[in-house]
């Protein structure tokens, strides 16, 4: 392996973390703050991604764009759970078969409302170029999005009011309530947030793929699902390093054989992670800190 | 009265050292943590074939998690316990039962949607076969003052009549050792009465031996042998009721005054 | 201040307290004690809203609260620390007394230096996680916590409840020293002799259920009057 | 088979001796009034090809066959508490798997071995799946989630093996275009045999379901079903009545992959044809769509829930099917949470009690499953 | 799939007549409640998706069957009766597929059926048309190979389309080649003719990747394709998410010409993609919206007149348009709707004036002979047309596809015929 074939690698695993993670922190908020598994989450981005790319055709600049899409699946995303997901609050089965339902309305409204594709928005930036390779600069910065979008949702959950209360509540729920926390208030922000970051993937995507059909969503659902497993319920310990463990597997074994081979090499090391670690990633760094606890 | 398998109760208690011994169980330094905090700590216990053994303490002195590593619900960090001469320290829940452990829970945990006949057969039948199911129902409601309820359904049962449904369906696998998590919480006066006397009856007919772990001093004077005060995941002292209750420092450990 | 009229609690199908009297006066500390068991705990949920009522009616400075959830009754001004050590362990000392904060949400909030103040060890230990404190530190914490937000009335679930005895002495103290100060009235559950003999002003004896007596401060100083109803 | 009867008359009726082991506390509907129906449900779709035809009933099988699939569902979930996505996962397994001996081995011996070849390698694929997850520690949502990528893993792998390295002996797997070619339903050795046309595969089809329904009941009203029902109330608690919950489950997912697996057989023998897209997220939320209406611990309104919808999603066509069905989907979630089987019993049962409030004191009429 | 496993299908299918189906004598093939079903008139079966994965490429399929079905009964109708069309949605999904093939074949008894976009779902229900010996137009470009006695293949074939496009890139820019395409039936068939062709025109497959069908992320290739520097690109690459492979060479700035045969004329993806994603795109197609004649702007025109919010004309859609045409002139010829009076009038040579140009049907091997040419995209995705060549279906030639004189049902694939493979 040359310089420039590691950074090829390099580069393809910037991609496949940033694709993972943006993939999976929505649905990791949701799942791992409110144990709902949102089947419909593919069509949160696709929420996105459409906002982002109509806008950006009625003439507003590309970051723009992406605010009315974050802003848009924000404001869909509490709606939605305002009148469906919140009469469905710990009923975690009956809440994946109303997602599912939610997700073909979805598909397919958006095929009646906008036809079977809309044009794409092109994207920015160029390519970085090294010997004979060329790399879009734009995947490599979605990169920086994703540290970016897990740095804040660090802060956001460690150094907000609104953060502590919502960690508060997830440890001991009742306690949080006789703090006077409304849980039911901090449901809906968690929901609303978890739709925004979906909101966020589907702006981000929307100028670095094809143009955006329908089925845009279901992209991302794969990754997600198996990111959420091998993460396990802390989503801010779990999201970062089932992207970077999964996304290292992927680049090595694509850069080695196939991008085929990559995506079965990934899907296999997640089934494996799972049956040594039921709990994922974040039970594994729970009990690592508590053993260190112990020996202190 | 047959049991399930003959082979699994015909062993004579052996302790651990080999020698034959009347003890029915015995834990060695059982010690059990929970991420850093000690809740049991180096709990040597021995019960005795057909003792009663009352276990009390104040809230949090890790009397029910004695009661989980000796079912096997938990998985001590160290040490180990004999039951019946045998280490069962790794042996899953289901074995242990297998071996003659039987539990009732603190909190009534009756199958909702079957009726107390439906109830009975859940343990009934791993141990006796489908043509004896009736009588063997029957019998086990009548001792335990049931038999109107048959095909009554839990949600229909006073408090009482659960607990009790509760330790008959316990009683039903005919177990050597039989673990009860505050079989009188909640009951009133006349109901605590009636348990009281219901497992004196018990014991006097089976031989069996109970781990009672309860709140109610004057139900633990009317049934204990012995009892084994736990303070702070330790044993603090052990004897018989009367000794116990004379303890001056039972009584600190109780009230909180210093030593 | 608070006020429970003929309440009946009951945990699933198991009734578990009933015909509940009780008055608390504003600056009064008010204990109730009883064994293990009795329901103690149960009735402390049920003063601040963490379980339902069956019957019965329950007004906080003037408002009937019966049918309001906890977190209505801490913006209004009750203060709860639970029994035993909840806090919330993987937040920080600091994370959990902000979480005080919406508390009684009242212009008058304590500062954060005054806390400091009456419970120093919360100050050096800031960035500690709380699971990681003692007993003894994560009751002061809880304490602290819920005096974040200025609390017209405290609510104790066993506050000496696996805490060394040397400490408990430094906590009935510290409490003291709040209902003085800052004149909160207190209301607390305990088994604890010292506790109940130092701490309360009057107080309830609880047994089976339901309330069986009620000691002025002369009879809280006789040792035989308050072991009847906590003694093995 | 049933020592215990509900009905405390001492000279109970043939009939009633009869029906005993279908009968208990673990299936919804146990009156005469519930066995009439469905008395009156298998007539009428035993007369369905009578009466709309041969190639209407050959086009309809198909529903029977994925309602078999709804059951295999039922079971694991209503009855255990496992919700699997990974139905269609042995499904499709076995489908293939029937291809490819059916395909090789050509004669009725080939078709005979493939059913049998098929619902082995299902049965065992699920007991691998279920060793490696209940053993494993894996609980409760991550058993969804898992099951669900183990399909669409399936998905990815069949979807890229189109090329002729692909071919098991005669037998091409075909990738994202399918199997084709898949001998029909026949029982046999070397030429002598039975073989099912697709009219006679609606029947064929009717009596698997009609069987597994019936043989369920008898399970899920005897010993075991009694352990899995317990099992799936009180895991800790059963445990304690010396069941190993573990086992109980891993038989469970087990039997539920087998009949999954029968169902794929009778799948692609329908069809002749099996692609990856069985294996598909849309596919694998069918099974828990129709289990979820129809009432997951109702073996007959999953039944019911799987030949309906199916039913309504072919007739309605158009721009706007999918809306419908998506919102009916959530509609009856948000409505009747339980499934509609389980509320048409307390609604029936309500209607009963009302009209009739003297006679009948103790025995519980119920008219639905 | 291979002959064997037909004819046994077929022995074994003989078998049923002495088996279960005596059990079933005194059932009807319609049932006492059903009659015949089916309408009174003539009808035909357009099974075309709008919805779901192909919904992209079905939509124009259907409405350019409609509008063909509107033309034809405004003038009259065929053999004077109106013409009715049986056109519920198959959503993408085969086995509805599946389903709707039965009822257009049973209930709705439709006198010849149109169906399908991917050769999946042709191979799906091609079992079913076998059956019942239906009259079939699939229309399709596809991998070619398919010989079927009932099935006509108006699409042009990969043998046609890269016959086209890929002797004219070699020649205009270089012998090495390196392939991409869909990792199935398809895209394989279709990467055997690009080594073909290679090997006739001296040129060189220097590399070659299947890419399975729905992967987004093309990072990989761009930088395995950037190793070699090919002198161009052959992708035969289909659906949405592979074209997210342009979009990722417009970013990368990776500036070699492409080939293709399966790009812009289907998903008109140089409409949808912004500029430059596919400049020196190069596709051998045989229609395109574009095509700048008088016949296809009229057909242009008249398209948009009835479906004003039509996304794009594509080549299947034209496919559909002309061969509804076709098939009505040959039953007028015949005189009848029956079948196989119609295959025959097929089978005896037909000529329409599709909006292409003039079209023959070869009725050796029921496929069509196409103008193709290539088509290219500048940097402004406007599309010129240069090379038109007449192509005959040329494969099934060599191999002794013969229908009118040996019926069968087959699909031949190159790489039992060709060594170099």
């Amino acid at each position: 392996m040359n310089g420039y074939e590691l950074l090829n690698v390099t580069f393809q695993f910037l991609e496949s973390f940033a694709f993972i993670v943006l993939a999976t922190v929505g649905l990791a908020v949701i799942f791992g703050m409110m144990g709902i598994i949102n089947l419909a989450h593919g069509e949160f981005i696709l929420v996105g991604a459409y906002a982002t790319t109509l806008s950006a055709h009625q003439g507003l600049p590309l970051p723009a764009a992406m605010l009315v899409g974050v802003v848009a699946t924000t404001i869909f995303g509490i709606v939605l759970e305002r009148t469906i997901i919140r009469r469905l609050y710990g009923r975690l089965l009956d809440s994946m078969v109303a997602t599912f339902g939610i997700s073909l309305v979805l598909v397919q409204l958006t095929r009646i409302l906008f036809g079977n594709s809309i044009d794409q928005v092109s994207t920015p930036f160029g390519a970085i170029s090294y010997g004979s390779y060329s790399y879009s600069l734009y995947r490599v910065l979605l990169a920086g999005a994703a540290i970016a979008t897990l740095l804040g949702l660090y802060l956001l959950f460690t150094r907000t009011a609104f953060g502590i209360r919502a960690r508060a509540t997830i440890q001991d729920e009742e306690t949080a309530r006789s703090m006077g926390v409304d849980t039911d208030r901090m449901y809906m922000s968690t929901f609303a947030i978890g739709s925004a970051l979906a909101g966020l993937t589907g702006a981000l995507y929307a100028p670095a793929r094809a143009s955006p059909t329908p089925e845009f969503g279901s992209e991302f659902l794969v990754d997600a699902f198996v990111a959420v497993v091998v993460g396990g319920p802390s989503v801010l310990v779990g999201t970062p390093l089932a992207g970077g463990f999964l996304g290292l597997i992927e680049a090595f074994f694509t850069f080695q054989w196939t991008q085929f081979i990559g995506t079965v090499a990934m899907l296999v090391a997640a089934i494996v992670m799972i049956r040594l670690l039921p709990d994922g990633f974040s039970g594994l760094v729970e009990s690592v800190r508590t053993s260190w606890r112990e020996s202190e | 009265m047959a049991a399930s398998d003959p082979t699994v109760k015909t062993t004579r208690a052996v302790d651990e050292t080999g020698e034959r011994s009347s003890r029915i169980l015995q834990t060695r330094d059982l010690h059990k943590e929970f991420g850093g905090l000690t809740a049991t700590d180096t709990v040597d216990f021995a019960v005795e074939e057909g003792e009663l053994r009352c276990l009390i303490g104040p809230n949090g002195a890790g009397k029910s998690t004695v009661l989980n590593l000796i079912t096997g619900q938990l998985e001590p960090t160290a040490g180990s316990i004999y039951y019946d001469g045998i280490d069962i320290t790794s042996l899953p829940s289901h074995e242990r039962v297998d071996r003659g452990i039987s539990m009732k829970f603190q909190v009534p945990t009756l199958y909702e949607d079957l009726t107390a006949r439906q109830n009975l057969r859940i343990p009934l039948q791993r141990i006796v076969d489908a043509a004896e199911f009736e009588t063997r129902t029957r019998e086990l409601l009548a001792q335990f003052d049931l038999l109107a309820e048959i095909d009554e359904t839990p949600a229909t049962l006073s408090h009482g009549q659960q607990q009790r449904l509760e330790i008959a369906m316990a009683m039903a696998l005919e177990p050597t050792l039989m673990l009860l998590d505050e079989p009188v919480a909640g009951l009133s006066v006349e109901e605590t009465a009636e348990v009281a006397e219901l497992l004196r009856t018990i014991r006097a007919q089976e031989g069996v031996a109970f781990i009672v772990i309860e709140h109610d001093i004057d139900f633990v004077e009317t049934i204990a042998d012995r009892v084994t005060v736990l303070d702070q995941g330790s044993i603090f002292t052990e004897g018989t009721i009367e000794e116990v209750k004379t303890d001056p420092a039972v009584r600190r450990i109780y009230l909180g005054e210093e030593t | 201040m608070l006020d429970l009229t003929d309440v009946h609690v009951s945990y699933g199908t198991t009734p578990i307290l009933h015909d509940i009297d009780i008055t608390v006066d504003p600056g009064e500390i008010i204990g109730i004690m009883g064994k293990n068991g009795v329901g103690k705990t149960t009735l402390i949920k049920a003063v601040m809203g963490l379980l339902e009522v069956d019957a019965g009616t329950i007004t906080f400075d003037g408002d009937d609260v019966t049918s309001t959830g906890a977190a209505v009754r801490a913006r209004r001004g009750m203060g709860y620390i639970p029994q035993g050590r909840d806090v919330f362990p993987e937040l920080t000392v600091e994370e959990n007394l902000r979480m005080g904060e919406t508390i009684h949400a009242a212009d008058d909030r304590l500062q954060y230096e005054a806390v400091y103040d009456f419970f120093p060890i919360l100050e050096e230990r800031q960035s500690q996680t709380a699971g990681t404190l003692s007993g003894g530190q994560q009751q002061l914490l809880a304490i602290g916590r819920a005096l974040i937000g200025n609390p017209k009335l405290l609510v104790l679930d066993e506050p000496s409840e696996g805490v060394q005895p040397s400490i408990v002495q430094d906590i009935t103290r510290d409490l003291q020293r709040v209902n003085e100060e800052l004149e909160t009235t207190i209301i607390f559950v305990e088994q604890n002799l010292h506790v109940v003999q130092h701490l309360a002003e009057r107080c309830y004896a609880i047994d089976k259920g339901t309330i069986v007596d009620e000691l002025g401060s002369d009879r809280l100083e006789s040792r035989e009057a308050v072991t009847e109803y906590l003694a093995v | 088979m049933e020592g215990v009867r509900m009905s405390s008359e001492p000279n109970s009726s043939l009939l009633e001796r009869v029906r005993s082991p279908f009968e208990g506390p673990n299936t919804l509907g146990n009156s005469n009034g519930f066995w009439l129906t469905f008395g009156v449900g298998v007539v009428s779709l035993a007369l369905y090809p009578v009466l709309f035809g041969t190639y209407a009933a050959g086009e309809r099988a198909v529903f029977l066959v994925y309602a078999l699939l709804g059951v295999s569902l039922c079971f694991v979930w209503g009855f255990c508490g496992i919700l699997s996505f990974g139905q269609v996962a042995f499904f499709g397994v076995s489908g293939y798997t029937f291809g490819i001996v059916g395909l090789n081995v050509s004669s009725y011996t080939g078709v005979t071995l493939g059913i049998v070849a098929g619902i082995a390698v299902a049965t065992l694929f699920a007991a691998a799946l279920g060793y490696f997850m209940f053993y494993g520690g894996v609980r409760d949502v991550y058993v969804t989630i898992i099951t669900l990528v183990v399909a669409l893993v399936l998905k990815t792998f069949m979807d890229q093996t189109a090329g002729g390295e692909w071919a098991v002996g005669e037998a091409e797997l075909g990738g994202f275009n399918g199997m084709r070619n898949i001998p029909n339903l026949a029982i046999g050795v070397g030429d002598i045999g039975i073989e099912v046309s697709r009219a006679m595969h609606y029947y064929v089809a009717l009596a698997a379901l009609i069987g597994v329904y019936l043989g369920l009941r008898v399970l899920v009203n005897g010993r075991f079903g009694y352990a899995m029902v317990a099992t799936l109330e009180d895991e800790t608690r059963t445990e304690m009545f010396g069941y190993n919950t573990t086992f109980i489950k891993l038989v469970t997912f087990t039997l539920g992959g087998a009949l999954a697996g029968l169902s794929g057989v009778l799948y692609v023998t329908w069809g002749n044809y099996i692609n990856p897209q069985q294996f598909a997220i849309t596919a694998a939320s069918m099974p828990v769509i129709w289990a979820s209406i129809g009432g997951r611990d109702s073996i007959a309104g999953t039944i019911a829930a799987a030949i309906v919808l199916q039913w309504i999603e072919l007739q309605l066509s158009g721009e706007w099917a999918l809306v419908i069905v998506g919102s009916l989907l959530v509609f009856v979630i948000l409505v009747m949470p339980e499934g509609i089987a389980p509320r048409l019993r307390t609604f029936v049962l309500d209607r009963q009690s009302s009209s009739e409030p003297t006679t009948t004191p103790a025995t519980t009429e119920e008219v639905t499953d | 799939m291979t002959r064997r496993s037909i004819s046994r299908r077929s022995a074994l299918a003989g078998g049923v007549a002495s088996g279960l189906a005596a059990i079933g004598g005194c059932l009807s093939e319609g049932g006492i409640l059903n009659g015949s079903g089916g309408s009174d008139g003539p009808m035909i079966g357009v099974l075309e998706d709008r919805s779901g994965e192909f919904a992209l490429n079905g939509t124009a399929k259907w409405q350019a069957s409609l509008l063909a079905v509107e033309e034809l009964n405004a003038d009259g109708g065929v053999l004077g009766e109106e013409l009715d069309v049986y056109d519920p949605d198959p959503q993408s999904d085969n086995q509805r597929y599946q389903e709707l093939t039965r009822e257009a074949l049973n209930r709705e008894g439709v006198d010849a059926l149109w169906a399908g976009y991917s050769s999946a779902t042709r191979e799906a229900i091609r079992p079913i048309i076998n059956e019942e010996e239906q009259l079939y137009f699939y229309t399709t470009q596809y991998e070619g190979g398919v010989c079927d006695r009932t099935t006509f293949a108006m699409g042009a074939t990969a043998r046609q389309q890269l016959g086209a496009v890929i002797p004219y890139m070699i020649e205009e820019y270089g012998p090495r080649i390196y392939t991409i395409a869909a990792d199935y039936n398809f895209g394989q068939i279709s990467g055997d003719w690009v080594r073909l062709l290679a090997d006739e025109h001296d040129a060189e497959v220097v590399g070659e990747e299947f890419i399975p069908l729905g992967e987004t992320d093309f990072g990989s290739t761009i930088n395995a394709i950037q190793g070699e520097d090919p002198d161009f690109i052959a992708s035969m690459l289909v659906g949405d998410g592979h074209a997210n492979f342009y979009e990722q060479r417009a970013d990368n700035e990776l500036d070699v010409p492409m080939a293709s045969s399966t790009t812009m004329a289907q998903g008109y993806e140089h409409r949808r993609l912004d500029p430059p994603a596919l400049e020196d795109m190069y596709v051998g197609v045989n229609y395109m919206e574009e095509l700048e004649t008088d016949r296809n702007a009229a057909f242009v025109d008249a398209f948009y007149e009835q479906f004003p919010d039509a996304d794009y004309l594509n080549q299947e859609a034209q496919n559909n348009y002309f061969s509804i045409h076709m098939w009505a002139e040959a039953v007028e010829a015949a005189g009848t709707f029956d079948q196989e009076a119609v295959i025959a009038e097929l089978e005896d040579g037909i000529e329409v004036e599709a909006p292409e140009g003039d079209v023959e049907l070869d009725p050796e091997t029921h496929h069509m002979t196409h103008h193709m040419r290539i088509g290219r995209a500048d940097g402004e995705h406007e599309v010129t047309f240069s090379d038109e060549q007449y192509i005959e279906p040329s494969f099934l030639h060599e191999v002794g596809c013969n229908l009118p004189d040996d019926p069968e049902q087959t699909q031949y694939e190159p790489d039992e015929f060709y060594d170099e493979i």
